[in-house]
């Protein structure tokens, strides 16, 4: 094992990758001769040349297409975009085109692709740039949604992504990059649709992905010292496949739940795992399943309404408690 | 061309029937494009195409069993009665749809060229679609990344005078769109699409540029559809007059006419048509006949992997 | 009262609205000359001209925008999309301008639009062409979601919706357009978040809406003839916002809830109604909420594939029968 | 030009020092552009500028107070703390954002435009956008509309030779943008808009042209960022002898020496620069003693409606 930051663990499996296939390419605004406008793609330019790590001009639904097109025809993209904020110019190209493909040639022609880039709000950057789009994508039947909240995870995911035969979205955390954490020396492909269990406990199921996920292990934390009630929270890492298994496993356990994300509060993958434990798991349930998201405005910039927005320790705290009748 | 047209013809009769749904786009009038393109073709070429896109599929040596199946909802059809008439599938022959979005394939082509380049290969990409669809951004982005990259392929603007009953002169200021090609740093051409050995020679040049890896052409080819957008459409938008005028430039009438004074042997022309009949014939018969599309095969064709 | 159809009712609304305020126009494609691609907008060219009416390329971001610039500006325009399915390439105009002027601008500048046409699958128009777009529309805060199931309520939300001074989406059914049913000869403004009781009942409630509403319908007539079940529907009318009041009053007289809807199953207001009757009636529901939405798949071409992708009849009883344990 | 550029350098500043976050995209170069375009604006035109957006936001009218509480994030902004650097708004002088998505504005300039037209004023639209958006579709759709619809607006490229890290070379084959002009059935211009008065002269002609209902024109504006493009960006695509070339284009160097040239008071310069310098420090401590955006505003600017 070593201790590696986040952004570092995505560029290592993009470099693993490039190196074990030709076909995989980079491509998007600043990844070359800017080293990624996050840093991500640091140094690929270096290695793989310009053949493979290809900056665009500012076209996302074009260099989507052109992502998808290659994808159909052989080669392996991996598209990035500088934020998915950017993505929904090319909302049409990942909806229309890489999502129904395979499905409406009749399963004879596939798009192995990656569309990644970082998902969320970061610090003050306000309405347009504060998107948590996870609520769009996973809708979508034709792709896969994948959120990893460790570098163990980004790591593990993206190089499974890759070598996957479907489209992938991959909502990287812009406020993870910096994250450090532990990633195996060897190779480790982290398959889809498998949770993991970030911490185990009987008082309370909390699900929990991408930055929230740490604010929800804060919240564990604090609930544990302070009221001696242990939460076990679940990272689903995938949206799309769901491991429902795991889901409903622990709140069997814990007959609680609370789900913990950024996105807006309205439908999206909050709502669908709550529609989820109701239905599978009613009798198990001593309470409401609770969820704490995003306040359902567009992000302000000011730093103090920010805070307000954005789902925090306190909030998840109560909502647990909440449930737990504490 | 014949086979197209006659293929289109029964189509529509067939959709008058109700053995065919949905929207049904039909080629009639411009077929001379979609044979002049596919003669110029070679193995690993791809070609993206329009929701109007059974000529081209079939010019491209797609059986008409599999083109006749696939409107028809069978699952013998090319995309297994998934698709449809707008989404026809090719892959072994190179032809890559069937797009339903305005402008949305122009840049799937683009990334097609892009793998030729990539792979180092001199294969082309070609790409249709409408005058309808030069203002819409998915158009302009992909023209402009293939300017930017001298990517190996034509981008082929079939200017049948309508976007469904709207003529050109209410969505452009321009009567020459092929002085858009400078605007992404590539050469424009423009030529009229009723005989076929000129759309071949012109759309030659370009392709030949193109597998020679200098780069993507724009050419905008003037031809006429004799029919309504889709089969909904009655066309009140045209005269009649407009449209009698236009058919005396058919380009099928303009081919015939052509083999005759050329030559061409009376008894070999019957014998085509013969052929094409017989084709069309044993293409219905197939649909009628075929298994319906599957339910097995819509749930396995979502996504290749399968996690549940 | 008189009967006329829902194209035909959406059709009143607009001229109605025209004649009382010069401000309102309507652009989209073929929307003048063609007399509309549904033929919603038959005859307004003829009424006010070229001026008012207009005819646009197809360029769906491009003429969402300059309406959303118009009505920064003062204007009220009213957007067609030819179907939802093209709103697609304007998705960042929607989401990211017309849904966030109002607060980005500190409450300075409004954007009173609306964007309207046919939503969800017509006959066999396959992958491309068959999105029910209602869990993208929903999540996003600043604009509002209306989805007419009747000619009564196509006329009567509209009216209201053009007079609003926030951006609305205005999601009609194109296999709806011809439908029958009585409007009222004087002028109506229904309001929004208020719901409909389509049939009232105490064996279950059914929250449905657009097409499936009439589905639910049916299946709520089969179920009272042949199991004496009578099932409570409840049409929200609008999606965003939602009439929770309505849904919890039913809910908890019947114990019992079966959401019908359209809209692939991950997530969207399927979804988030579950989430509110468990959360807000968690002690009155006698079984777990279900759900019957489209299968999740691309819509197919094959009229017999498309039958089992919809919400039928029969899915919508077997769930009602599930959940009143019958 | 002076006050802009003060403010940015304290902008940057306060940036350092926390008091800002966020982006932060500054105007230092470019001021002569929003400086010329203000002063050829009448009452109800209006103006649309990217996330680069104080310096046209200043030149029109609006008050250094407001902008730098904006920035602080105070109640008392011109988008009242919730918009930020990017969203600055100032709708009473026509001042319409502030816009992050690149090429997203334009459209938005196109319907300003529009209604212009619609009310029968002569009233005309600007839009701003860098060299960097003219390959996004946004960009393509709005001016393919304004030059269908012969709109009353200027479309003007600020190009400052970069789009973040990418030099122009990298994102077009073309080094003349005002070529794509033909495309849009409308006129294009280009210019270096270094000289203020140059500047005033070429766009006023374009002004004065949609004023009289002629339609847009499409303006190529060669200038230069000497900042980073945000505050993050260190700018190591560049090399310092460039950056110090161009520095001798500095339009505030050339205004000032062509006033001193043409026998401007030095004393008169003088007191304009104190001037400045008191508005900033005034505007600064506005922004730091205004009370911070409210909750309230808020959870009541989501929607103008309420329902619940
Ligand atoms: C983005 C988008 N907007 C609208 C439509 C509806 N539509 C389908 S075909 C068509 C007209 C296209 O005209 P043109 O590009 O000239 O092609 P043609 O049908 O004449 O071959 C329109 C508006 C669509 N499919 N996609
Ligand atoms: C659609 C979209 N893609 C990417 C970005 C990220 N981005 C912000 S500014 C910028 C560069 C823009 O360059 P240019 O248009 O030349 O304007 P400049 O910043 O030089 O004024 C990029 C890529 C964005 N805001 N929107
Ligand atoms: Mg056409
Ligand atoms: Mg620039």
């Amino acid at each position: 094992m070593r201790t590696i930051r986040y952004r570092e663990a995505l560029r290592e499996a993009l470099v693993e990758e490039m190196r074990r296939d030709e076909r995989v390419f980079l491509m998007g605004e600043e990844v070359g001769h800017y080293d990624g406008a996050y840093k991500v793609s640091q140094g690929l330019l270096k290695e793989f040349g310009e053949k493979r790590v290809i900056d665009t001009p500012i076209a996302e639904a074009g260099f989507a297409g052109v992502g998808i097109g290659a994808a159909m025809t052989g080669l392996r993209p991996v598209i990035e975009f500088m934020t998915w904020n950017f993505s929904f110019v090319a909302f049409d190209q990942i909806i229309s085109n890489a999502a129904k493909t395979y499905s409406m040639s009749g399963g004879t022609v596939k798009v192995p692709i990656v569309f990644r880039g970082p998902n969320g709000a970061a610090a003050q950057v306000a309405a347009q740039h504060s998107h948590s789009v996870d609520p769009f994508y996973t809708n979508i039947p034709g792709v896969w949604v994948a959120i990893p909240s460790t570098p163990r995870d980004a790591k593990g995911l993206l190089k499974t992504a890759i070598r996957m035969d479907d489209p992938v979205i991959f909502l990287e955390g812009e406020t993870l990059y910096n994250l450090s954490g532990e990633v195996p020396d060897e190779e480790e492909l982290i398959p889809f649709g498998k949770a993991r269990i970030g911490r185990e406990g009987d008082g309370c199921t909390i699900v929990a992905w991408g930055r929230p996920y740490h604010t929800a292990m804060q919240a564990a934390e604090k609930l544990a010292k302070e009221h001696g009630l242990e939460c076990e929270v679940v990272d689903p890492r995938t949206l799309r496949p769901l491991d429902e298994d795991a889901i409903l496993e622990s709140v069997r356990k814990t007959h609680r739940c609370v789900v913990v994300h950024e996105h807006w509060p309205y439908g999206g993958p909050g709502a669908e795992i709550v529609d989820l434990v109701q239905r599978e798991a009613f009798d198990d349930l001593d309470a409401p399943v609770l969820r704490v998201g995003s306040l359902d405005v567009p992000m302000p910039y000011a730093t103090n309404l920010e805070k307000l927005v954005l789902p925090t320790v306190e909030r998840i705290e109560a909502a647990v408690r909440n449930v737990a009748y504490l | 061309m014949l086979l197209i047209r006659r293929f289109e013809e029964e189509s529509a009769r067939a959709y008058a029937q109700g053995k065919i749904g949905g929207f049904l786009h039909l080629y009639i009038g411009q077929e001379s494009i979609a044979v002049a393109a596919a003669s110029l073709l070679r193995e690993g070429d791809t070609v993206f195409q329009t929701y109007r896109d059974h000529g081209t599929a079939l010019a491209m040596g797609m059986s008409p069993e599999a083109a006749m199946a696939e409107l028809f909802g069978k699952d013998t059809g090319c995309s297994r009665g998934l698709g449809g008439s707008m989404h026809f599938f090719d892959a072994a022959r190179g032809f890559l749809g069937g797009w339903g979005i305005v402008g949305g394939h122009v840049a799937l082509a683009a990334g097609a060229a892009f793998r030729n380049k990539y792979l180092g290969v001199d294969n082309v990409t070609l790409c249709f679609f409408g005058e309808g669809a030069t203002n819409i951004g998915g158009f302009h982005e992909a023209m402009s990344l293939a300017g930017l990259w001298k990517l190996p392929a034509v981008f082929i603007c079939e200017n049948n005078q309508y976007a469904m009953g709207t003529p050109l002169s209410r969505t452009s200021p321009l009567s020459d769109l092929s002085v858009k090609a400078a605007g992404y740093g590539m050469p424009g051409d423009r030529f009229e699409g009723y005989d076929v050995e000129l759309v071949r020679e012109r759309l030659g040049a370009a392709v030949e540029r193109a597998r020679r890896g200098e780069g993507p052409t724009f050419i905008e080819i003037e031809t006429y559809r004799f029919r309504g957008h889709s089969m909904s459409d009655p066309g009140k938008y045209r005269t009649s007059e407009e449209l009698e005028e236009r058919k005396k430039k058919d380009p099928i009438r303009i081919a015939r006419d052509r083999l005759r004074e050329t030559g061409a042997d009376e008894a070999a022309l019957e014998a085509i048509e013969d052929e094409v009949e017989e084709a069309i014939e044993a293409a219905l018969k197939h649909a009628e006949e075929a298994p319906p599309a599957k339910e097995e095969v819509m749930m396995s064709t979502v996504t290749v992997e399968e996690f549940r």
